[in-house]
């Protein structure tokens, strides 16, 4: 395992100091418990939005706390979801009196964290909502599963229930906007090479020299199949198919196109992608009005990606073009 | 002999140990249907405890140890086993509130409210391929061997050597709850990590005991 | 060779045809020969900004090309400079009459392709001026060298060169100020992994497992020696130290830090790698007052980072913080 | 026997075939010490140069050859090599312009100027572990061979065999331009990619002579 650190235990405490020192006019950090948080928080009478799960797919959530995004991002360890006392560290630290939104990933683990947390912040008079993101078609979402996982999808949830909070929207309305974008967005994903976690120094899995992982997940997790090699044409095609079979989409409807890097893959491996999954929904009719190409939501190293697509409307599209001001996304400021 | 305060520290301290043991193999069982990390978290976790243990008064009761655990547990371990596990120390530390020795009946309501707790929090039903897996064929050989007038040493070694089983059966099953639920037939072949760290953690019940 | 592509030879068509896909309001791409340039090039009266190179190092150049910045990026197959052809059309379509600044990077290749199409767009009555961009200071630069190459350096002379020619400078004063740039710039970097470019499927150099490259360049080529892997802190004391000899700072000066990501290294290393960097100007009384980290220069997949120094003063904050408006770098509009 | 058009055509399609024969090892070369794409760059140029032969009117000169050759490589090959070796090319078909048929004077001023060419644009010296290795002992070799009274094909034939020589001489060469120079001493033992194709260009131009 070669790594760019100084001893796996201090990887994410070493992470997170860099980050404050790197972007002192966005963000403070809270050691103990550990969590990211805008410079300006609590903001009196705005909704706060805490995110949070597992280290290993930076930027989220620590790049996108900031202006109209998130008010505070919880890391874990490397691909662990945190434990419930820095949640509700942070839940205290971006309460302004209006409530607080979690936006969580769907796994156990991350679900059954921010509950405890929620508990306990109710216990102590914050209101808290809770939206969990399920945007990964791999998975199907059944009785015999955990449901859905949370992946890339993730960072539009963000970034539109930040839009609403930041314009001051109520708990119920942001709320309300961010289980919205829940149910429009859709996510498939492939990798190409596994990751390696620092303190286990194994790689998440193997795939053989012409192998690759259909419908991985962030944490390395096998996905849905594992088949030979393709052109990136033909691998695109699995995904956006995927999506669209669980999402079906007409003629004239507008969407935003995201491709999202795994962490180890190329930029222009991205935009190879993209242009694909561009091709088959312009073929469908489907509008492309926005899109968003790079890495959001990686594992580590891994090379790979995924597609996503969320089914825009007025509503979602303004608040996507609201400006944002956080390491990871910004414009309009 | 009922078990006192003592014997639940030294439940904890040999829960560490067998843990801190066999974190490599519970985190490979772990990469191979989840994510990989689950011996880690719960080394993590049972460290933390018992740095904690020697804060403990000395009028503390298995109860008070057993609570120390769960908020502990909670509040480092993180990932899905954190809450589940520290629910279940916490429910079973509840079950014994206020007892400064357990006969063999406490310890039963001891461990059924532990495995109550996990099934409350994660909603996992036996054959989930989880750690439910071997808490139930735990609590059910433990009420037997209650029934069957067995003391507390043999009623926490029936209950160890349930787990074991239900650890070892979890191989052939279908995951529904967790991680790796999302493996599909895939998880097939595969021990549950949860199910077998359990097993470790109610045998060490059982050693602390005397068994 | 494992990559999401459809074959070697259509990587970098089809990566600037999904590029230009999905930044449809912000460039538009010229093929035969491939050019990206800003949406609304030519500006009349505005110096033109033309950088390029091989491809692979991605988001150079193509993701600098837009409002404040670039005006016109010419990729080259992957890590091969570009012919003068296409260079020489880019030129003209930037050309708004107040003439066109190449950035160059210094490679031989580039350097020489870049001169070719310099002396044709003359001979069309273009005036050219041309910045040669040497910013790395793992090379020794002497009459027994090609002389320093130019790496992530290169984004900062863009950008803050591009600041100047939006707000209205003249081409003499605009290549000045890169000029400026260049000179007070310094980067250096290493790898872990090494690189495999698409036509070739070998990977461009082999390291153990236990190996680092120190003073790596951008296309895999070897650096200035091989080292057994060391924790983080140490690599960045090797690379900060090289550039503090070469530029010694005083206490109170004023710097940018600029940490890169190769291309494979997840965003947790390059913030461990900034962390101490910046520990280090911070024992030397050095001020660190503008930062960036993210993968800017690439080497395709290859896991490793560069750090990069810029000596600021007024003038440069005031064009760094200036408005931007391109895929990978914005702010301000 | 002088040499014309037909020649110059055939040195062009020899060079090409060679150079594509001869692809992965020149970018092999080129990974050891460069960046690993010599070969492809070559490659590329050179088809594109085939290409464009049958454009070529009835009555082209040699020099016409030369000069296409010469476009098309730099707006072909890109890297350093392209302008390299475009500026000689352009070079060598000014130095024989207006000939229908060369003799062995205008062979060795058509050399010259090729190799003049390079050091104009790249401001190598002999030595410096680049192209200049090979053409700049050819040169020298064509000139004596003239000077001896050989004809065409062995002028050819000399200069091919001293750029051989050459290419196998810049191996024991530290670098000092292209990319090699950032090498140091590392440099030391592997042969310069350029002065390789180099070689083989110049033993392609033998061979389309009969030599
Ligand atoms: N809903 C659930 N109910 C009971 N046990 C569960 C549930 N979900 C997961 N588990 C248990 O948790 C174990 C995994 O724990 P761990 O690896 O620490 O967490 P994570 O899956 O978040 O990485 C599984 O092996 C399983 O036994
Ligand atoms: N300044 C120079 N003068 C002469 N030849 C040079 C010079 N720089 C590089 N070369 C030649 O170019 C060759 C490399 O060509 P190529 O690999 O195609 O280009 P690049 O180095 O841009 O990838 C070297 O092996 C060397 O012979
Ligand atoms: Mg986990
Ligand atoms: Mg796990
Ligand atoms: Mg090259
Ligand atoms: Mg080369």
């Amino acid at each position: 395992m070669k790594k760019l650190i100084n001893a796996p235990t201090s990887v994410v405490d070493e992470a997170v100091a860099g980050f404050a020192a790197a972007h002192p006019g966005l963000v403070t950090v809270s050691h103990d418990p550990t969590f990211i948080v805008r410079v300006d928080a609590p903001r009196q009478g705005k909704v706060g939005l805490v995110s949070g799960g597992g280290s290993g797919h930076e930027p989220l959530h620590g790049g996108f706390v900031g202006y109209g995004m998130l008010d505070a991002a919880v890391p874990g360890p490397v691909f662990t979801s945190p434990t419930p006392d820095p949640v509700l560290a942070a839940t205290k630290a971006v309460d302004g009196g209006a409530g607080v939104l979690h936006i969580v990933k769907n796994y156990t683990g991350d679900v059954l964290n921010f509950e405890t947390a929620a508990e306990l912040a109710d216990a102590e008079g914050i209101e808290v909502r809770s939206v969990v993101v399920n945007d990964d078609v791999a998975v199907k979402d059944s009785l015999y599963t955990a449901g859905r996982r949370g992946v890339a999808g993730t960072v539009l949830v963000e970034k539109i229930a930040g839009a609403a909070a930041e314009r001051g929207d109520d708990l119920e309305a942001v709320a309300s906007i961010a289980t919205k974008v829940v149910e429009r967005v859709r996510t498939m994903g492939v990798a190409l090479t596994p990751c390696t976690v620092p303190h286990s120094g194994e790689p998440s899995f193997t795939l053989r020299d012409n192998e690759i992982e259909i419908g991985i997940g962030i944490h390395g997790e096998p996905g849905r199949e594992r088949i030979p090699l393709e052109p990136a044409d033909a691998i695109v095609d699995r995904l956006l198919g995927a999506i669209l079979d669980d999402m079906p989409l007409a003629a004239g409807d507008r969407t935003l196109l995201m491709v999202n890097g795994m962490g180890g893959t190329p930029q222009v491996e991205l935009y190879i992608v993209y242009r694909r999954a561009a091709e088959i929904l312009a073929e469908r009719g489907v509008e492309v009005t926005r899109s968003l190409v790079g890495n959001f939501v990686t594992s580590l190293e891994m090379q790979g990606a995924s597609v996503t697509v969320l089914h825009l409307d007025d509503q979602l599209t303004e608040l996507w073009d609201a400006p944002v001001q956080t390491a990871a996304l910004r414009w309009g400021r | 002999m009922a078990l006192d305060t003592a014997w639940a520290t030294s439940w904890v301290t040999a829960s560490a140990a067998v843990v801190a043991e066999n974190r490599a193999r519970l985190s490979s069982l772990d990469r191979d249907i989840g994510d990989g990390d689950h011996g880690e978290n719960l080394d993590r976790g049972f460290s933390a405890v018992v740095a904690k243990l020697d804060g403990l008064a000395d009028t503390a009761t298995p109860a008070d140890v057993l609570k120390l655990a769960a908020t502990t547990l909670i509040s480092t371990v993180g990932g899905a086993s954190g809450p589940l596990l520290g629910t279940a120390y916490l429910r079973a530390g509840g079950a014994v509130a206020g007892q400064g020795t357990l006969d063999g009946a406490a310890i039963v309501a001891m461990l059924t409210a532990a495995r109550d707790g996990i099934v409350h929090r994660g909603k996992a039903e036996p054959g989930d391929k989880t750690m439910i897996d071997a808490w139930t064929p735990a609590v059910d050989a433990a009420a037997q061997a209650l029934a069957d007038g067995a003391g507390e040493t043999a009623i926490l070694v029936a209950a160890a050597d349930a787990a074991a089983v239900g650890a070892v059966a979890t191989e052939p099953l279908v995951a529904r709850k967790g991680r790796a639920s999302y493996l599909g037939e895939r998880a097939i072949g595969h021990r549950d990590p949860g199910a077998e760290s359990s097993s470790l953690i109610l045998r060490a019940a059982a050693v602390a005991a005397g068994g």
